[in-house]
């Protein structure tokens, strides 16, 4: 039975992340440094302090100097950072890095880095991508034996925090087709190994990626993170993870753009009568209130299912992050329309949230993706 | 042992040795409900039996005072109805009596009216149907025309009310009559109860577009109603019917919940496109039936999320508004779905190896969801007001 | 360049066609033919006063005793009988079996059914599908040279006015795969031979098809509707052909369902103003009447490029029939919603379009099939 | 040969000598467009030869009447038209002159008006700006704040406008103002014009969510408008003013229609996303690509059809609000299947290979479609109301 309710800890930690976001890394913050054209895209003090608020550990093992709160604790921080647009590596570190880690890591690598991680002091990104649109099975990056370690070749882009990653999770191709399951093997690459070239940029939310090019790159056998030719199931479950705490994110997106286009509704006047008056209005935001209420049943029924290893986790995964896309979409799109000529202005912050959404939309997957993967899940 | 648990190993005994056998099995469909009253002619000595041996114990309404009914606590109630489920047990009766008049005569009295109707509700001697919509009112049950004249101990009630499910097959009905003209339309209503033998009384089925109902059209004319058979005060009727809308929107907001060992839309979908290569053969149909799933999913989740949020004590009061429209809407998309899979086959009415078209009139049916109980735009309406503070 | 505006001959043909079916086939008469439980489905006195309006020979040339009025013409009087719900052999015999002939029958083939078909005195009926779902390149039904001419076997479903034709026009696999668009053939098959069983069944519009068996039916070589194993072009011309009328009927259906919806929310007062005043309703019957708008620039589009043989017919009439199922679902399913309770009576005539527009929306193919095809034509 | 035949060969022999090389290739931008005014630059010296011709000629606005441009009838500026499209010409001025003040002094007067402004306009000599919107007022015209104090021959006007197009290139606007404070509302307000170098007139441009636009906020501080540059009537600038959106609604109802020569959305899926056997690889999508360009395609006739039903007299007049609001829905739809088409690389705003982000920033500016020259609320309002009947 899913966690559809917070327990009084999961509250707590909510209302705890969102005192803490609201006051250190508001909106006008994010602004602050997009227009300061900050080269990391997210503030080291702040992330220090989330670090300080255990953020950073939360699915981490305590073994490891985490706090192992689970999936649904994280995903409330992850709703609150959506309500405020808060950058910081809490999604490519703390949550995919960490997940890897823990799910597929030897001994020897988790004893390595998760300690770190959970102290905020080694930063992760997952390259996965090598096409615009997600489409994690096509792998051409190849990674060849070469009698001591591995050659790596290829390219991947749209790498988010890899500007800034100490440890380079890659997807290769170690043997099969370059659509096929089998024979993708994950890597553990230092961005620093020669052949690695790392180009930046910056994307519509204001954040950074990096495409990342491996050029004749030597690695040692023991930076196989998995087990070699078997990625894709490691794989599966690290972005089932990232698409539930994405979902979660949109899921604050579109409930702060729904708060904020209520608050513009009932207090402006238009016609002698406030906008929220108008009964088109009144509904159109009804239907976008019932929306996002199924979407915050999945974001937790996918967060709750991961904490409890149950069969339907991927599928409701895949739920919650199709619904989350279209939802947000709606929410900011909404937004915008009805905010009128200055919601159109870079002054008004609505316009922000529609950025930031469409960018964690397509971050592993849109709701076409997660519908074709649910159907797949379901067998047809 | 604590009470409870007497409570639960004595009740699963009584059940194990009262409920007969075939009454534990899945009801196959409307003609397996037992509606009671005098007219009902039971289906089969068991449904007979069962009926009597729970309306004995007053178990049809066990949460009921004991003079009235079962007299059973909140956590009794739940351990009958988990040992009911645990055998399959199927309800001994289906009743509005249960369900809407008897809640309300017991909130509302006056005593005198608990104790005339409700023993023979939990004994399904008398069955009861709801006077409420008019023709021409719509969703707008202050625009109730039909009118209550006073006459001393006794009412002279003349008009016309639609929608009375089985009101052909009722012994009662509870109606809302307007005892006060001059009054404000909210006001000057009152909710009275009379016997459909009375003179004056007649009633007439409505065929819908998916073909024969159980709703009628009942005409009043010149009904004589006592006047010690109002519900609660004379002209107050207007809040015990906003509190019995609220019931009877609770009960339909289940429309979208699949029942269980139901086929889902995706393999009703696969059974009737077909796959290749592991894949829905009809691909546009395809991303359709995977986002109506996600939905509807999203939906029994959200539903379920209401109920342990009401358990916790945390529930937001008006989400039954946003389930009422969500479900029934997702329900009328569900069956816009299946018409669209079964293609031809879905078109059939009558004919072909016995096939009564059961898909075209399931798909007519659900259009009424979003009318009945409460438009979807009334229910929007109560969204944007009560919940998000517009208008 | 198509016509999108009526010449003065078409509107003169639209309003006549108008006239005469208002006034001698209104819904009324449907509902007649309903609960009367008329065998044919359809009334064979109204039939014989179309014929005498001309209307079954719109589409045969004037050699064959037809008015070769045009297609554009023709779907003037299916938009018209879709706002009436007439029932008739138009679709079938005069649309599509006219079209069939016309377009691939031989000299010999024309010259006897042409001239009756004008005079409504022989009615067609095309046999194609096999499956639930409208799929014409999936034909398992087969035709084996026996040396002197064909037999066939196989089964076909949902034969409008099988139950009435006097000659079925059916496709048939005489070589390739069961999915594959070459070997495909068409026969003229005489309902009356040995072996073909019609099994008729009543549809959900009240009107009757037939599934039509073929058990070892033997026709000469004299059967086959232009050339063996090239039968797939002469479908699509045909089935193009007639999803433009079905789209035409489809838009008199989604303007009527509109017209009585705005009549009804312009009188019924509830909460002591017109339903129409309320801006919700207001801004729904704005959508609709838009999607209908540009129903109609896409069916007349269909229409002319019919008349013309432009080189994008083909995909004009998926256009058109993809956009008529989606907009006359919308407009019925609206229609009903807004008359309320009123609107699931069957006193009401609402619900008919309701129920006329789903079977006509399947026939031949939904929007999904002709967003599908579409997409094909376009190359991708 | 007739006189339009004989117009149609001399036009062609002018253009042909005329009309520069540079002049007949395609607009590759917002750079290539010529505004004409006293702050232009020209981009080439074929673009001011071109300008300087036409203009000559008065046919920068050819059906103007002669005395003020081109004097050509409603048949000859076709025929130019023709043979300026036959030859590629590049318009020779892009105008809010030609397109709106010119037309409407020229329908509403007075005469003096006519002479002082036409001619500048013709010549692309004056750039002209709007001065419509304020802030806090949206699609609430009639709210107008900014206020217009009667001075005897002059008026005093203090206020605020924004999205003036261009305000800090125009050298006048048309400004509406508040010249009766006591009149309700749609009354006593005028159309007055002056010159943007006037003292009290200051600009600042707006920054869009695309980032960087041709629009801004105009600072109206006690700025001192001459009594005689009042279009039409004092007070009567509503009925101007409604003219004047009439026309924008026309010129904004092109959007959703496919530039000649552009490549289609399912063209650029087939390059974003690549084809498997023949179908777009993401099985989604291509439906959404597939009934999104259905719909544009109908979208694309009916404005073709609207043309023609014009040209048959048989508009409907208000089908302006339906194209208005379809065109720019359409549009904002293209935008997000464009995002969705091309995932990550959608994403870009700065940085690598050059990319500028274009297909962020045109998605982000597609947003303002629905808001500007009339909200797509205020588009559907018209449409109930004047189309169908309802209110």
């Amino acid at each position: 039975m899913a966690t559809l309710v917070l327990t009084e800890e999961q509250q707590m930690l909510k209302d705890s992340a969102r005192g803490f976001l609201q006051e250190n890394a508001p909106v006008s913050a994010m602004r602050r440094l997009r227009d300061e054209g900050d080269p990391d895209g997210f503030s080291r003090a702040t992330w220090a302090a989330m670090v300080e608020q255990g953020f950073a550990g939360t699915l981490i093992p305590e073994a490891h100097g985490g706090f192992d709160f689970g999936h649904v604790g994280m995903g409330q921080i992850q709703e609150e950072a959506g309500r405020t647009l808060t950058a910081s590596p809490l999604l490519a570190t703390a949550i995919v890095g960490a997940c890897a880690l823990v799910h597929a890591g030897t001994e020897a690598q988790q004893q390595e880095l998760l300690a770190p991680m959970a102290a905020g002091e080694l930063l992760t990104a997952l390259a996965v991508d090598e096409r615009p649109r997600h489409r994690p099975e096509l792998v051409h990056t190849r990674a060849e034996y070469n009698g001591a370690g591995y050659t790596i070749n290829g390219c991947k882009s749209f790498v988010i925090d890899g500007h800034v990653a100490d440890r380079l999770i890659v997807t290769t191709r170690t043997s099969g087709e370059c659509r096929g399951r089998d024979g993708i093997t994950l890597f553990l690459v230092e961005p620093g190994l020669p052949g690695v070239e790392i180009v930046p940029m910056v994307t519509v939310d204001s954040r950074r990626a990096a495409e990342v090019r491996f050029n004749d790159v030597e690695v040692p056998a023991g930076a196989v993170l998995g087990h070699v030719d078997e990625g894709a199931d490691v794989l599966d479950r690290v972005l089932a993870v990232a698409n539930a705490h994405l979902a979660a994110e949109l899921l604050g997106i579109a409930r702060e753009a729904m708060d904020r286009t209520l608050q513009y509704l009932r207090e402006r006047r238009q016609f002698g009568v406030t906008l929220g008056s108008f009964q088109a209005l009144q509904h159109r935001m009804a239907q976008l209130f019932s929306e996002i209420e199924l979407l915050q049943s999945a974001v937790l029924a996918a967060l709750s299912a991961l904490d409890e290893d149950d069969a339907e986790a991927e599928a409701l995964c895949s739920v919650a992050k199709a619904r989350a896309c279209t939802v947000a979409e709606l929410a900011t799109n909404e937004g915008v329309q009805l905010h009128g000529g200055m919601g159109m202005t870079d002054e008004f912050d609505i316009g922000l949230f529609l950025k930031r959404a469409r960018a964690a939309q397509q971050t592993y997957g849109d709701d076409r993706h997660h519908a074709d993967r649910f159907a797949r899940l379901r067998g047809y | 042992m604590s009470d409870l648990e007497t409570f639960r190993r004595e009740t699963r005994a009584w059940l194990e040795a009262n409920c007969p056998a075939s009454m534990r099995t899945p009801m196959t469909g409307d003609d397996d409900v037992c509606w009671g009253g005098r007219k009902w002619t039971f289906k089969s000595t068991d449904q007979r039996l069962w009926l009597e041996r729970m309306a004995e114990r007053g178990w049809t309404a066990p949460d009921w005072p004991a003079e009235y009914g079962g007299g059973l606590g909140k956590d009794e109630t739940r351990v009958l109805r988990e040992e009911m489920d645990r055998i399959r047990a199927r309800p001994p009766l289906h009743s509005f009596g249960i369900w809407m008049i008897g809640p309300a005569i017991l909130r509302f009295g006056p005593e005198h009216l608990r104790r005339q109707h409700l023993p023979p509700i939990v004994r399904g001697e008398i069955r009861w149907c709801q006077g409420y919509s008019e023709p021409g009112a719509g969703s707008d049950l202050a625009g109730l025309q039909t009118r209550a004249e006073d006459r001393g101990d006794h009412f002279i009630v003349n008009g016309q009310k639609i929608w009375t499910s089985h009101a052909d097959r009722a012994d009662w009905m509870f109606c809302l009559v307007r005892t006060n003209p001059d009054a404000k339309k909210q006001a000057g209503i009152s909710l009275v109860l009379f016997d459909m033998n009375t003179p004056g009384v007649s009633t007439r089925p409505i065929t819908l577009i998916s073909g024969s109902s159980p709703f009628c059209e009942t005409f009043l004319d010149n009904v004589r109603v006592e006047k010690d058979q109002v519900v609660g005060e004379v002209d107050q009727g207007w809040t015990i019917a906003k509190y019995l809308l609220t019931h009877e929107r609770e009960m339909i907001g289940g429309f979208g919940r699949t029942a269980a060992g139901a086929r889902t839309v995706g393999e009703q979908a696969v059974e009737a496109v077909g796959l290749e290569d592991g894949r829905l053969a009809d691909e546009l149909l395809r991303g359709e039936v995977a986002r109506w799933e996600m939905d509807a999913r999203a939906f029994e989740l959200t539903a379920e999320r209401a109920r342990a949020e009401a358990r916790a004590g945390q529930g937001v009061g008006n989400s039954s508004a946003m389930l009422k429209y969500y479900g029934t809407e997702l329900n009328k998309r569900r069956h816009e779905l299946l018409m669209a899979l079964n293609g031809s086959d879905g078109l059939l009415w009558q004919g072909k190896d016995g096939h009564d078209g059961a898909l075209a009139r399931q798909w007519l049916r659900s259009k009424g969801n979003s009318i009945e109980g409460g438009t979807s735009e009334i229910q929007l309406n109560i969204i944007a007001r009560n919940i998000l503070g517009l208008g």
